[in-house]
């Protein structure tokens, strides 16, 4: 068994520095790795380029890292619920790159599956295909995506154990297991760190090979954007 | 009188078959969800991970891991199964899905759709729709005939930035059902109390209208 | 929920027919399925192109239909456990194509996935690569690679529900969850079909989506390759 | 005196650093999981689907559903993890497996390897030896020096159907241990008790003898 354990988020993200890009997992405010998140502004890493699904929200997940300016470029889909990110967008303070989620998803996993590029139908005859090479397959045009470089990739699993080794909870898989091994260092937080051998290993869904560094978030928040509930 | 959302939602469910996995976006696409006939075999994908995906949880049950791509709260039904974003878009991309059901700024005469972004004042982004539109190979678009100034949304050509190309084949709106087809939108019906000349005044894309056009049916 | 069971093997392999392009799941014997496979030599369907990692043993798994010649080319990576496989071969009675098992299954997986095509490093300079078009990424040459197309993909798996999701055991996973999908028409063979709400969803290998029939088999020979033990 | 098989394995052993995720072709690197320092951090990763591998089982424990690539029953070690087979090449093709250990029937001196086909004679396939020679970035061959013609497997060129090209790093055979650079194979050890000039007899490729070769350690 390979130890992946580090005692703590500041060990966990040791060697980040400023212009650095950096992957993070999570899908709205789900599967965010939030001990990091903290541990990054408290850093005060500047210049950074964010390859993330979403940009949080004003004063929770990656808007925090938005409010302190610390963040170049954003590569996203979907920025929809950030006040201070359009702001900073629109008037040009931010570079942003918005592309298709499901590109983005495949492109993190290009990364961790060792392939260059691809082809997807997503985005072509729209702005999003300009400037890229197309082609045809099967007579219809696909864009050619190739895959993400990125310093860390920083995710949150529910269950983790020494070994490295990853079990989700529900919906809060989403971006975090595509990011798993898709940067030089990824590094995982989860909710509990569990010793080796207590996970069943048909039940894991990142095998510890994709992760250098695991530690155990000292607290969740866990905070939900749009709490909809039905009638009794 | 036209249709409110919840009716366009109806008239969108009566769409939807047996066996069919359903890919539903934010907005009136939701709802159509609730007006689906329970005896069929349906399910809803969820691009964020989710598939058979439940109603709203009651008070109390809300997960924070348990999110749809909207990011609200919602439960699983029995077969349910999660995953991560590659396989969601395996999903789409692989044309497992079968119908997405999604609401637009524009959709032209072509089938193109544009429903991402206003050039230097909505920059929320595409999430999953480029994927959807450029896949599935059964889209309804939901949306209201015009604009809030009262102009068309049924266009010759798309003014905002496209989403995706010829891909639209039905449109539901406040005041019909149409199909898009070789030489633009078909009419195939009409909402409840509204005219032929009342669709055509509203539609600047090329409307084809052929013999009698029937009411819709909504219950 | 979608009901995708189906009665027994005959019905599950309704269609199928001469010169099909067949996928069939397992790793050696591990995994492969097993009734699909018998139903397929009581077919007696011919000229079939099979994809799948190996060919079986003389007398097991796809060795059965090798040995009725109902076989015209076998798409594999490692087929050394077969002597009347080499025979065909080497006879040309058999048509061969031998690709690298890395890119077997994402080549199946690409077919799952809607990606037409793909690079990978594997095979570039050897006979692999030859008449296939190549390019350089960050400084290495990758050929480029497409998805499969076959009619049917028949997979096995260890337990699945009547919503086709799937559960497998230990290494018998294999390219059966690369195939899941990869066809117009995935058949799935499980030892046990339980009610569908009986799996957890967190642990679903195999989401019904990618399932068009399930089925329990009647019997599992499981046989083994090569025992091998050590010393108490 | 040269090296058997299991001496080979234990050279290649010795190669091993904690940390390193391994693996392991089938004939003499199987062998090396066995003289492996036990202290070392060392995961196996078996590219049918299983990383943790451990022993063969004892006798009554063998389970049909675990085996490696070489189709050998065997039992996992805690932390072990099964996966299926396009995420086990995610593993060896995105560079996760740190070592790589494989049999060889010629290996040329800018690192070209030949161990998949004898054309018209042994066409059993190239397994996942193709990805793995293309993507590793520290490969091992394990192999003997000469073929049972008494032919030396270290070439100026190889004359089989290639596996991969300029790949190899370093070559453990019974006769000697050597690096691939620049100019061809570089002498680094002796196996015990065999000569520098039996190793340049028994070596067709470019074999560079710098200084004074030291005799291996074997344990």
């Amino acid at each position: 068994m390979i130890d992946k354990r580090v005692r703590n988020v500041s060990n966990a993200l040791e060697g980040i520095s400023d212009s650095m890009t950096l992957m993070l997992g999570g899908f709205g405010l789900c599967g965010i790795p939030e001990n990091c998140i903290s541990e990054l502004v408290n850093m005060k890493v500047k210049n950074i380029t964010c390859i993330s699904n979403n940009a949080g929200i004003d004063d929770f997940g990656l808007g925090l890292l938005l409010k302190d300016k610390q963040i170049k470029k954003m590569i996203s889909s979907y920025v929809g619920e950030n006040n201070e990110f359009e702001r900073q967008m629109l008037e040009g303070e931010l570079e942003v790159d918005l592309i298709p989620q499901g590109t983005l998803a495949e492109r993190c996993r290009a990364a961790q599956a060792g392939i260059p590029a691809f082809y997807t139908p997503a985005g072509f005859g729209t702005e999003v295909g300009e400037g890229k090479e197309f082609r045809d397959f099967n007579g219809k045009m696909h864009l050619m995506e190739t895959a993400f470089k990125a310093d860390f990739s920083i995710i949150k699993a529910w269950k983790g154990d020494s070994a490295g080794n990853l079990i989700f909870k529900a919906t809060a898989r989403n971006f975090n297991a595509c990011m798993a091994g898709s940067a030089k260092i990824t590094v995982a937080e989860v909710e509990e760190l569990v010793p080796v051998g207590s996970l069943n290993p048909d039940h894991i869904h990142i095998p510890g090979i994709f992760i250098q560094r695991i530690f155990q978030g000292n607290k969740y928040e866990k905070r939900i954007e749009k709490r909809t509930v039905q009638a009794k | 009188m036209s249709l409110d959302k919840i009716g366009i939602a109806k008239r969108i469910a009566q769409e939807v078959k047996s066996g069919h996995y359903v890919n539903l976006g934010i907005g009136i696409p939701t709802l159509v969800a609730n007006y689906i006939n329970k005896k069929l075999e349906v399910e809803f994908q969820s691009e964020n991970g989710l598939l058979g995906m439940g109603p709203f949880p009651v008070s109390g049950q809300e997960d924070a891991d348990l999110i749809n791509a909207g990011k609200q709260t919602i439960t699983t039904l029995p077969g349910a199964s999660f995953f991560d974003s590659s396989t969601s878009f395996s999903m789409i991309r692989g044309q497992h899905v079968d119908l997405t059901i999604l609401g637009a700024m524009e959709v032209s005469e072509n089938g193109d759709i544009a429903n991402w972004k206003i050039p230097g004042k909505m920059v929320k982004g595409m999430g999953g729709a480029m994927d959807l539109v450029a896949s599935a190979q059964n889209i309804i678009v939901a949306m209201m005939h015009t604009n809030r100034q009262g102009e068309s949304k049924l266009l010759k050509k798309c003014s905002l930035p496209l989403t995706g190309i010829g891909c639209i084949k039905k449109i539901a709106t406040n005041l019909a059902f149409l199909e898009i087809v070789q030489d633009g939108f078909k009419l195939i019906e009409r909402a409840p109390g509204v005219s032929v000349k009342q669709i055509v005044d509203s539609t600047q894309g090329n409307l084809i209208v052929e013999g009698e056009i029937p009411e819709m049916k909504i219950f």
